[in-house]
This record gives C-alpha cells, sequence and structure tokens, in this order.
C-alpha cells in the first residue's frame, strides 16, 4: 500500500534514523527502532494528516531460536481509514521496549499478553502483570525455546500422547 | 464519640456466576451498592490456541478458531479462511461466497439473539431470553442440516465449504426469515421499550466515542457509541459490497449516546441487517456450482504475514498469520474484539452499582472463550 | 409535574403492553415451541419448526464408525485428526497374499491390524471422513444411515469403554496372513 | 370455625369438668395443622401452576411426563411431589463460618411470619382460625415479622452476597409497609372496622346497581389504593419485578444461597406463604372477600370458601404473570418507586377516600 511509504517517509523526516530500510522494497510494514517508539507512537496518534488513533492488534513473533524476538503493532485510523502494520524488533536475551499503554489505552492488555507469553518487558507500563496465564506460571510458553515443564505446581504435566497404549 | 467507619469490601464476582457469561472473574471493591473498583481477571477458559496452531496444519485449525468464539464459530471460520486465502490468492466459486455470506450472517443473527436475550437475563426478564433462544434453535437446526454440527461447524474450508447447500435449504431460510422479522418486533415491545428495561440500560456505563476508540473497542459496541464503522461496509471483504444495507448506529435514543439500551439496540438493528444480506444473497446466488471447486491440493501459503480483519458479530475479528512455506503456521494471532471490549470494562463500569455492573458487562458481549483463546 | 405523570403513564403503558403478549403466547404455547421430549422423541426429529427430511440432511455428526473391510490402511484420517483420537496400526504382507478389494474394487495391500478411535477425545470435526478414498469412515446416522444406523447415544460407565476398536483380526488370522506363503504355491503361480 | 367453636364442640360431648387450658390446646393445634396444610397444598399446586404458566407464557411446555418411573407423571402433575422428595433428601449443608444458631432459626422465623398471618385470615363466612376485632391491624403487624428472619438469614450465612440480598431485603420490606399500610387504612375508613371479618361484611351490596359493592368498585379513591397494595404487596413478598433481595442474576440466590435442602425448602415455603397472606389481605380488603361477585347468587358458608379461594387463585396467578414478563429493578429505582410514586398517591388516596366517607358514606 502506499501508505505505508508516505508514514514511513514522515517517520523519518520527524525522527531520523528511526526507521530501518528494508534491503529491497517492500510495503507491507515498516520496521522502526526501539528506542524512540514511544515518542513515535505519540506522533503516529496525535499527527492531523495520520491520525491512527485506534491501536488494533499487538502480536508477538519468535521465528526461531536465533533470530530475535519482535513485537507487531497494527494501526488503524478511524478518521482517515487507513492503516498500517509497524515491526520493531527485541533482543532475545533481554526483551525491552517501551510501552505504548499510556498513548492507546487498548493497548494495556494487549501488551500484557505479549508479556505473558514472549516476556517482552513494556517498559513503562503500569501493570505489567500475567494475562492469561497464572501469575505463578514459569516461562514464556510461545518462545520457541520454550521447554513444557513436567511438574507445575506439584501436579504432573500430562504429555502430549503419541500412540495411546 | 466515635466516628462511623465504613471500610470498602473486596467482592469476588465469579469465576461461578450466573452472569458473568462464562468463566470471568472480576474482583471489584465495593462501597455498599456502589462498585468503586473493577478488576477483570481473565484466563480460566485458556486453552492455548496460539501454541496449538504452531503444531497444527492450516486445515486443521479451523475447527479451532471454532472453539475461541463458540457463539460465532462460523464467522470465526470466515475470517481464517479469508485470510489464508488471500496469502495463497485463491479465487473461490460465485456460489460458495454467496454460501459463506448466508452463513455468516445468519451466525451473526444467532449470536446478537443470544446477546440480546442474555442481556435481558442480566436485567431479570426471563421470557425474551426463552423467545430469542427458540429463533436461535431454529438458526441452528439449518446449520446442522448444512453441515451436521449445531454450534462448532468446521463448514468453511480453505477454498470453499465443506458442503453444498442441502435440498430445500433456500426455501427453509426463507420461511425463517419471515416469521423471524415478525418475532422482532415482538421482542420490541415485550423488552426493548419497556419503561423496567429503559430505566435499567439507558444512561448507563456511557462509553463515550473518544474512549471507545482508545480502547480499540469494535463492532457493535463502537457503533454503539454513535461511530459508523463497519468492516462490511467501509473494507468490504469477500462480496458485501454486492449487498445494500444500513449501518445502524447508536443515537442516544433513550438516554445519552454510548449507553447499553444504545448498545442493545445496535444489536437488535444489526439482526434486521443481516435479513436484508441473507435475502439479497438467496436471491441472486448461483443455483448451482461445486463447491469444491477451487480446493487447493495443499494449503501451503508462500511466505509472509497477514493482518486480515473481518466484522465478526462482537467487532473486528483480526488474524495475524505468518508462514514460512510449510504445511503449518508459524504463528497464528487471533485479535478477539471481545478482548478489547472487556478491557474497557473497569473505565466505563466503575462507580456503577452492583447491578449495573452486571448490565454494562452484559451489554459489551463478551465471549469468554473468545478472550482466553 | 407533568412529566412526573407522563413517566408514570409510560411505565403502566409498556408493561400492559409486555403482560398482553406474554398472555398471548400462554394460550398459544404449542405453536413456536421446540422443544424435543428426549427419551421420548428422538433427534432428528424431522417435522420439527423447519420440516426437513432427514434424508435432506448433508451429515449428522454422531459417532465415527469404520467399515474394516473396507479400510485399506492408508492412514489419511489418522494424519487428518487435530487432536490425534485415531490410531492405525498396519502390518505388511508378503508379495503375493490375497487380502481381497474393498467394496470400491481397490485391491488391499495392508493389513490393518488396529484402528482405534477413542471418541472421548474427537471433537467432531469431521475432518477424517473427508480424505479417506474408500470412505470407509463416516459418521453414523443421516445419509450414511444406509451403512450405519444413527447412534449418538453411545453413553458408558467407563471413560475405557468410548475407545471404538474397530479392527477384527484376531491374532491367528494375522499369523496366517504375515506368515509368507509356502513355496509350491509360488512355484504353481509361475506355472 | 373460629377455635372457640371448637372448644364449644368439644365441650358439648366431653365432660363438663375437663380442663380448658388442654382443650384450647388442642383446638389452637387443630387450627395449626389445617393452616399448615393449606400453606403446603398451595406450595404444591402454585410451583406446579407457576412452572407450567411460565413455560406456556416462554413457549415451551413445562414439566411433562409420560408415564411413571422417571418421568413426573402425566404432564408432570408429580413435578412438585418429585420436588419435595429431592429437597428432603438433599444433604444438610451449614457452612462452617456460619452462624450456626443463627443459622437454623432463620428459615424458621420467615415461615412464621407467613404461617401465623395466615390464623386471622377469613376463608370463609365463618371459616376463620381467630376472629380478631383488629385482624387486619395483626396481619400486618406479624407479616413483617419475616423481614427479621431474612437479615437473620443473611447475616448468619457469613456471605458477601447473603449480606447484599439481606440488606436490600430490609430497605425494600421497610419501605413497602408504609404504602401497603395507608393504602389499607383507607380501607380501614371506608368500612369503619378493623376485623377481617368486618371489612368483608362492609363490602355487601351492589353500587350503580350492578357492580358488587366491593371496595375496588366502591369509589376511584379505593380503585387506585388496590393498585397501590398490590404493587406494594409484591414487593414485600419479594418476586419480580421487585426481587432484588434474590436476583439470581445479580447476588447469585441472595440470601439463601447457603441454604440447601429442607432448610431452604423452608423458605421456598414461606415464599409461597407470603404470596398466599398477599392474596388473602387483598381479597379481604378490595375483592370483597368471601362474598359472591353476583348479590344474593351462590351465597353460602362453602359457596364462601369457593369465592374466597378463587378470588386468591386469580390475584397469585396474576403475580405469576408479573414475574415472567418484567423485568427487575434496581435497588434506588425499588426505593423512588417506593416513596415517590405509591407513597404520595397512598397518601392522596387517603385523603380522597376520607373525604368521600364523609360526603358520600
Amino acid at each position: 500500500m502506499i501508505i505505508n511509504q508516505k508514514v514511513s517517509d514522515i517517520i523519518e523526516k520527524q525522527f531520523p534514523g528511526s526507521v530501518i530500510l528494508p534491503e529491497e522494497p517492500q510495503n507491507d510494514y515498516i520496521q522502526l527502532l526501539p528506542d524512540n517508539w514511544n515518542e513515535i507512537a505519540k506522533f503516529l496518534k496525535n499527527d492531523t494528516e495520520l491520525k491512527f488513533d485506534s491501536c488494533q492488534c499487538i502480536t508477538g513473533v519468535d521465528l526461531g531460536i536465533e533470530e530475535n524476538l519482535e513485537v507487531r503493532y497494527n494501526f488503524h485510523s478511524m478518521k482517515h481509514k487507513h492503516k498500517i502494520e509497524i515491526r520493531i524488533a527485541v533482543e532475545r536475551k533481554r526483551p525491552s521496549i517501551p510501552s505504548v499503554e499510556q498513548v492507546w489505552r487498548g493497548a494495556d492488555w494487549l501488551e500484557r499478553e505479549v508479556y505473558d507469553m514472549y516476556g517482552v518487558r513494556f517498559k513503562g507500563h503500569r501493570d505489567l502483570r500475567r494475562m492469561l496465564l497464572p501469575e505463578d506460571w514459569k516461562g514464556w510458553p510461545l518462545r520457541k525455546d520454550y521447554k513444557t515443564p513436567n511438574i507445575y505446581n506439584g501436579m504432573k504435566v500430562k504429555k502430549v500422547r503419541k500412540g495411546w497404549d | 464519640m466515635g466516628l462511623v467507619h465504613a471500610d470498602e469490601m473486596t467482592l469476588n464476582i465469579g469465576p461461578q456466576h450466573p452472569s458473568t457469561h462464562g468463566v470471568l472473574r472480576l474482583k471489584v471493591k465495593t462501597d455498599g451498592e456502589i462498585i468503586s473498583e473493577i478488576t477483570p481477571i481473565i484466563g480460566y477458559l485458556h486453552r492455548c490456541f496460539e501454541k496449538h496452531c504452531e503444531t497444527l496444519s492450516y486445515e486443521q485449525i479451523i475447527p479451532f478458531t471454532d472453539r475461541c468464539d463458540y457463539i460465532a464459530a462460523m464467522n470465526n471460520n470466515f475470517g481464517y479462511v479469508l485470510a489464508i486465502e488471500k496469502m495463497m490468492d485463491i479465487q473461490v466459486p460465485e456460489r460458495v461466497k454467496y454460501i459463506r455470506v448466508i452463513m455468516a450472517e445468519f451466525n451473526r443473527i444467532a449470536s446478537h439473539l443470544l446477546a440480546l436475550g442474555t442481556f435481558g437475563l442480566d436485567v431479570g426478564a426471563y421470557t425474551p431470553f426463552l423467545y430469542m433462544f427458540r429463533d436461535r434453535e431454529r438458526i441452528l437446526d439449518l446449520f446442522e442440516i448444512t453441515c451436521g454440527a449445531r454450534l462448532l461447524y468446521n463448514y468453511m474450508w480453505v477454498g470453499g465449504v465443506s458442503h453444498d447447500l442441502p435440498i430445500g435449504f433456500v426455501e427453509a431460510s426463507y420461511r425463517f426469515l419471515d416469521e423471524f422479522e415478525k418475532n422482532t418486533k415482538e421482542y420490541h415491545n415485550i423488552l426493548s421499550y419497556n419503561k423496567i428495561f429503559i430505566e435499567r440500560s439507558a444512561d448507563v456505563g456511557v462509553l463515550p466515542k473518544d474512549v471507545a476508540i482508545d480502547y480499540g473497542v469494535t463492532g457493535p459496541n463502537l457503533r454503539g457509541s454513535g461511530i459508523k464503522w463497519d468492516l462490511r461496509k467501509d473494507e468490504p471483504y469477500s462480496i458485501y459490497d454486492r449487498f445494500r444495507f444500513n449501518v445502524p448506529v447508536g443515537k442516544g435514543t433513550m438516554g445519552s449516546v454510548g449507553d447499553c439500551w444504545d448498545r442493545y439496540w445496535v444489536r437488535a438493528e444489526e439482526m434486521n441487517e443481516s435479513v436484508k444480506i441473507i435475502r439479497q444473497a438467496l436471491d441472486k446466488m448461483p443455483r448451482d456450482g461445486d463447491v469444491h471447486e477451487a480446493l487447493p491440493k495443499k494449503v501451503r501459503p508462500p511466505k509472509g504475514s497477514i493482518y486480515f480483519r473481518t466484522e465478526s458479530p462482537r467487532g473486528d475479528l483480526g488474524y495475524y498469520i505468518i508462514s514460512d512455506g510449510k504445511g503449518g503456521p508459524t504463528r497464528v494471532k487471533m485479535r478477539s474484539p471481545a478482548f478489547t471490549a472487556l478491557s474497557a470494562l473497569s473505565e466505563i463500569a466503575s462507580g456503577w452499582m452492583l447491578s449495573d455492573v452486571l448490565v454494562i458487562l452484559g451489554s459489551l458481549d463478551i465471549v469468554l472463550g473468545e478472550i482466553d483463546r | 409535574m407533568k412529566k412526573y405523570f407522563l413517566n408514570i403513564w409510560e411505565t403502566v403503558k409498556t408493561l400492559l403492553i409486555g403482560l398482553g403478549i406474554t398472555m398471548k403466547h400462554m394460550f398459544k404455547a404449542r405453536k413456536g415451541n421446540v422443544t424435543l421430549q428426549y427419551p421420548e422423541e428422538k433427534w432428528p426429529r424431522p417435522d420439527r419448526n423447519i420440516g426437513f427430511d432427514l434424508s435432506n440432511y448433508n451429515v449428522i455428526r454422531s459417532k465415527l464408525h469404520v467399515d474394516i473391510d473396507d479400510c485399506i490402511g492408508c492412514r489419511k484420517c489418522e494424519r487428518a485428526c487435530p487432536v490425534g483420537c485415531i490410531k492405525i496400526d498396519t502390518l505388511k504382507v508378503p508379495k503375493g497374499t490375497d487380502l481381497g478389494l474393498t467394496s470400491g474394487g481397490t485391491t488391499k495391500r495392508l493389513l490393518v491390524s488396529r484402528f482405534d478411535i477413542d471418541m472421548t477425545e474427537c471433537m467432531f470435526c469431521n475432518l477424517c471422513t473427508y480424505p479417506c478414498p474408500e470412505d470407509c469412515i463416516f459418521m453414523t446416522g443421516g445419509p450414511n444411515s444406509e451403512k450405519q444406523p444413527l447412534d449418538y447415544e453411545y453413553s458408558q460407565y467407563d471413560k475405557k469403554n468410548l475407545i471404538f476398536e474397530f479392527a477384527t483380526l484376531t491374532k491367528k488370522e494375522i499369523k496366517k496372513f504375515t506368515t509368507p506363503p509356502p513355496p509350491q504355491q509360488e512355484i504353481l503361480k509361475n506355472d | 370455625m373460629t377455635i372457640d367453636n371448637i372448644i364449644i364442640w368439644f365441650q358439648s360431648w366431653l365432660p363438663a369438668n375437663f380442663s380448658i387450658i388442654s382443650l384450647y390446646l388442642v383446638a389452637v393445634l387443630i387450627a395449626a395443622i389445617a393452616i399448615f396444610a393449606i400453606m403446603a397444598v398451595n406450595a404444591l399446586v402454585a410451583v406446579y401452576a407457576e412452572r407450567k404458566i411460565s413455560a406456556f407464557m416462554q413457549d415451551r411446555i413445562g414439566p411433562m411426563g409420560q408415564g411413571p418411573g422417571l418421568h413426573a407423571g402425566k404432564w408432570g402433575l408429580l413435578q412438585t411431589v418429585a420436588d419435595t422428595i429431592k429437597l428432603i433428601l438433599k444433604e444438610d449443608i451449614i457452612p462452617r463460618a456460619a452462624d450456626r444458631k443463627l443459622f437454623i432459626i432463620a428459615p424458621f422465623v420467615i415461615f412464621l411470619g407467613a404461617f401465623i398471618a395466615l390464623a386471622a385470615m377469613p376463608w370463609g363466612p365463618n371459616l376463620i382460625a381467630a376472629d380478631m376485632n383488629i385482624g387486619i391491624f395483626y396481619i400486618l403487624a406479624v407479616s413483617s415479622f419475616g423481614v427479621i428472619g431474612i437479615i437473620l438469614a443473611a447475616w448468619a450465612s457469613d456471605n458477601k452476597w447473603s449480606l447484599f440480598g439481606g440488606m436490600r431485603s430490609a430497605a425494600q420490606i421497610i419501605s413497602y409497609e408504609i404504602p401497603a399500610a395507608l393504602s389499607l387504612v383507607a380501607v380501614i375508613l371506608l368500612g369503619s372496622t378493623l376485623s377481617m371479618q368486618g371489612i368483608i361484611e362492609s363490602q355487601a351490596g351492589t353500587v350503580w346497581g350492578f357492580l358488587p359493592n366491593w371496595n375496588i368498585f366502591n369509589n376511584p379513591f379505593s380503585f387506585f389504593a388496590f393498585f397501590i397494595y398490590f404493587i406494594a404487596g409484591v414487593a414485600e413478598v419479594n418476586r419480580t419485578p421487585f426481587d432484588i433481595p434474590e436476583a439470581e442474576s445479580e447476588l447469585v440466590a441472595g440470601f439463601h444461597t447457603e441454604y440447601s435442602g429442607m432448610r431452604w425448602a423452608f423458605f421456598f415455603l414461606s415464599e409461597y406463604g407470603n404470596m398466599l397472606v398477599v392474596a388473602g389481605i387483598t381479597v379481604v380488603a378490595f375483592l370483597g372477600g368471601w362474598q359472591s361477585p353476583i348479590e344474593g347468587v351462590m351465597q353460602g358458608a362453602w359457596w364462601g370458601l369457593f369465592w374466597f379461594l378463587t378470588k386468591m387463585t386469580g390475584v397469585i396467578m396474576i403475580m405469576i404473570w408479573f414475574r415472567w414478563t418484567f423485568p427487575r429493578l434496581r435497588v434506588d429505582q425499588l426505593m423512588s418507586v417506593a416513596w415517590k410514586v405509591l407513597l404520595p398517591i397512598a397518601l392522596f388516596n387517603l385523603f380522597g377516600v376520607a373525604i368521600w366517607t364523609l360526603l358520600v358514606g
């Protein structure tokens, strides 16, 4: 879509050096650096031309043990009726990214869910707790390096039955 | 003279409670009847949908999407298969397109009937609930003769549908729609215009426009707040651009815009719009054609990712699917509309009475299966 | 003051309308009802409100059944099952052993020594029935009622009883089929 | 058939020196058993009727059965019997944290409220357990006894939901007593007596030649007083649209959340007993009690009983009809209905009736 290129240019103009330009030209998404993500987010929401006022989806992504974790944001503008996807890579060892929970209130639970499943720490999130899993759960289940525990709270974890005899 | 000391009481609504619509737990602080703080605690129905998807093939995920939003399983199928079809660039036959729309809209009516009925139940009206269930039952009958299942259909496939419509389906649908249109008037008379019901729901739990957008609330809840946003109209997927229908929005008829009554009313009106769509689709549908024509030999989308949104009865249902070119997806994320709607609960329901909180919760029409996934 | 009385009037009016509707329904209660008197009336009740004949059903999802005589042991259903509730073991038979034909006319090449379906795990998605090349795994009833009568009341006291074993071969038969045929027969055939 | 009649009947064939106190006790016991039987039969019939009526109103068929065995009889006629057996056989659970003594007492206190109120109910021209000259006052006094039981149950259960139910119930019953009592005062003014039989007798005759001279038709003010009393009465027995103390979609089951088995059955019994009391007062005060609707036709002792029961059944049916049609009010709306609508109208009615009696009567 054209909107991606346009938004990418605007961000690059406003915050030089924050957009990672892809090796080959594509227009599915915009790849950003995590450093000044919070300011960019505020800009995206409040700029009259962009006005991305609705945070549709935040997806945590793990594409393999060698690669970085990724957080992908899908934004939508109720005013201009356009949408973009923004991707931000985070380190696997100490995943951390500025929170946009106070920019879009809807991002609150979505970020908590990503934290729950991938362990990505959202800096500045006011209530970063587990969302779907129990509070005492250990590990980040949707990461590729996650190993199912044998015992949870003294209960034996049932293994997937193979050949069930 | 000692001062009268009043403490706030912590009260757990749920996980087992008649009005939480599933296993939702609300931790509330009450001062007498007034609720001062609400913390929804979810995850009691978490079935690891996204983890499961990593180990399954694309076709095998479809029955799992059924089980996310078990009230509107057809719509869940619909969004998923459309996303995969878009990735694989499949053109489905005309008849399949119409069948899918008919099924999705029927399921939307069924889902809204359940939403309105249980909302009435939250307010204390028992009888409308059973009237609505009676009509829902007939829709489920139509689904059953088509695909054999009443709740979890696994009906829509990538590139087609599992079965063609059975003999007599079209006639039975027309018969149902004629009767249903008469019944909706009765529902309005017994519930919508009932003064007690209006008193209970109008001006209660107002969700203002900007708050709704900020929280990412979509679907009837957003339209109840007066914003005309419907993916079927604004970003038409499948063949929704071929039908003529209105997008009802809340106007604050009985109270202020965005109150519980408006959300209720938007759903009630949407059922009528769905009836319109089904009628047009039944009229225009090609009478014969092979529904399995475009089924791909192997469902293997090319490498890449997609975020695809459809309008489910609860709002924008998004699928984020990442494919690495193998038989199964790397990641399937479901953006559930009820999840975001519930996140707005503590904002709009704080400060109301205990009875109102449950009414507001009912008006948001959440399905815990979709929230917890 | 006017508003006060108008409000009361509105309340009384709408409540009376509601009372009228329930009263109307009371006197024609049987007309719209969809209740199924379960032990006496059994699903599917074809005349129930939409007037559908059982034979018009596309499928009924009741209980998986396998016509083991037709099974060629291709394991497609096992692979299609999202929950893994089907378990098939096959044995190779020596060349020349005649396992017979399926009703569709396909030659059977594998010996199905085990075909178990755990109906406690089945989620009735019907995915296993489509890939079957011989149409030998299907849900009972409905369009399949000629092959197998409808059965959805297969409740049991023990969970183990819900694992249905369809393979009928006894150990003796397996042995008979898997042992290579005596050499004389081969000579005879070669002649 | 008052208690006095029974004593006189005993004295007629027992030796004269027989102790009057023991006779009195026996007579009271007979009356008590009779009243209990009425309550139990009422509960049996009313529960079945409620199930069936609600089913028909909701396009269902309600309890059904085709024969003996696990079925509840033809048309589900044995449904309530089966329910009773189930309740008796159920385990009686007392929560560990509950206040044991109060928990056990509470259902009986509630039951007692309905039970002793029925003692002054005139079932027929001379069929009344105790014909007091302050009958209506007595019934009003003792029928609000039940709220104490509800609060006891709510407090003793040591459950937050129960507590909510108890608080709501106390507020509700106390508020609705006032309009109910005020509209009954209007009736007392018309009949200038407090005795139940006196009130009924004052309604003999006709108005305008064809309508029975019941208080509901007597004058426009008492016509409205009837509705005020009826609405307040429905509120007092905690039925929809005023069922907020047990509002199942909000408070799970309100004050009886923790009760099970026979103890719970007593709550149930007294709910239907209270319906009987309210219906009885409505019939006595506004619908001419045991009087026949057409003057001089079908009158007499047994016809009186017939008319009384018929009218009572009618009133109970309307309560059932209400329940299966209306949504529930919120607590504050409930209070504002009582204080802002019913009370002013009741006061106005009282004033009107007073003037009416001065001018016309």
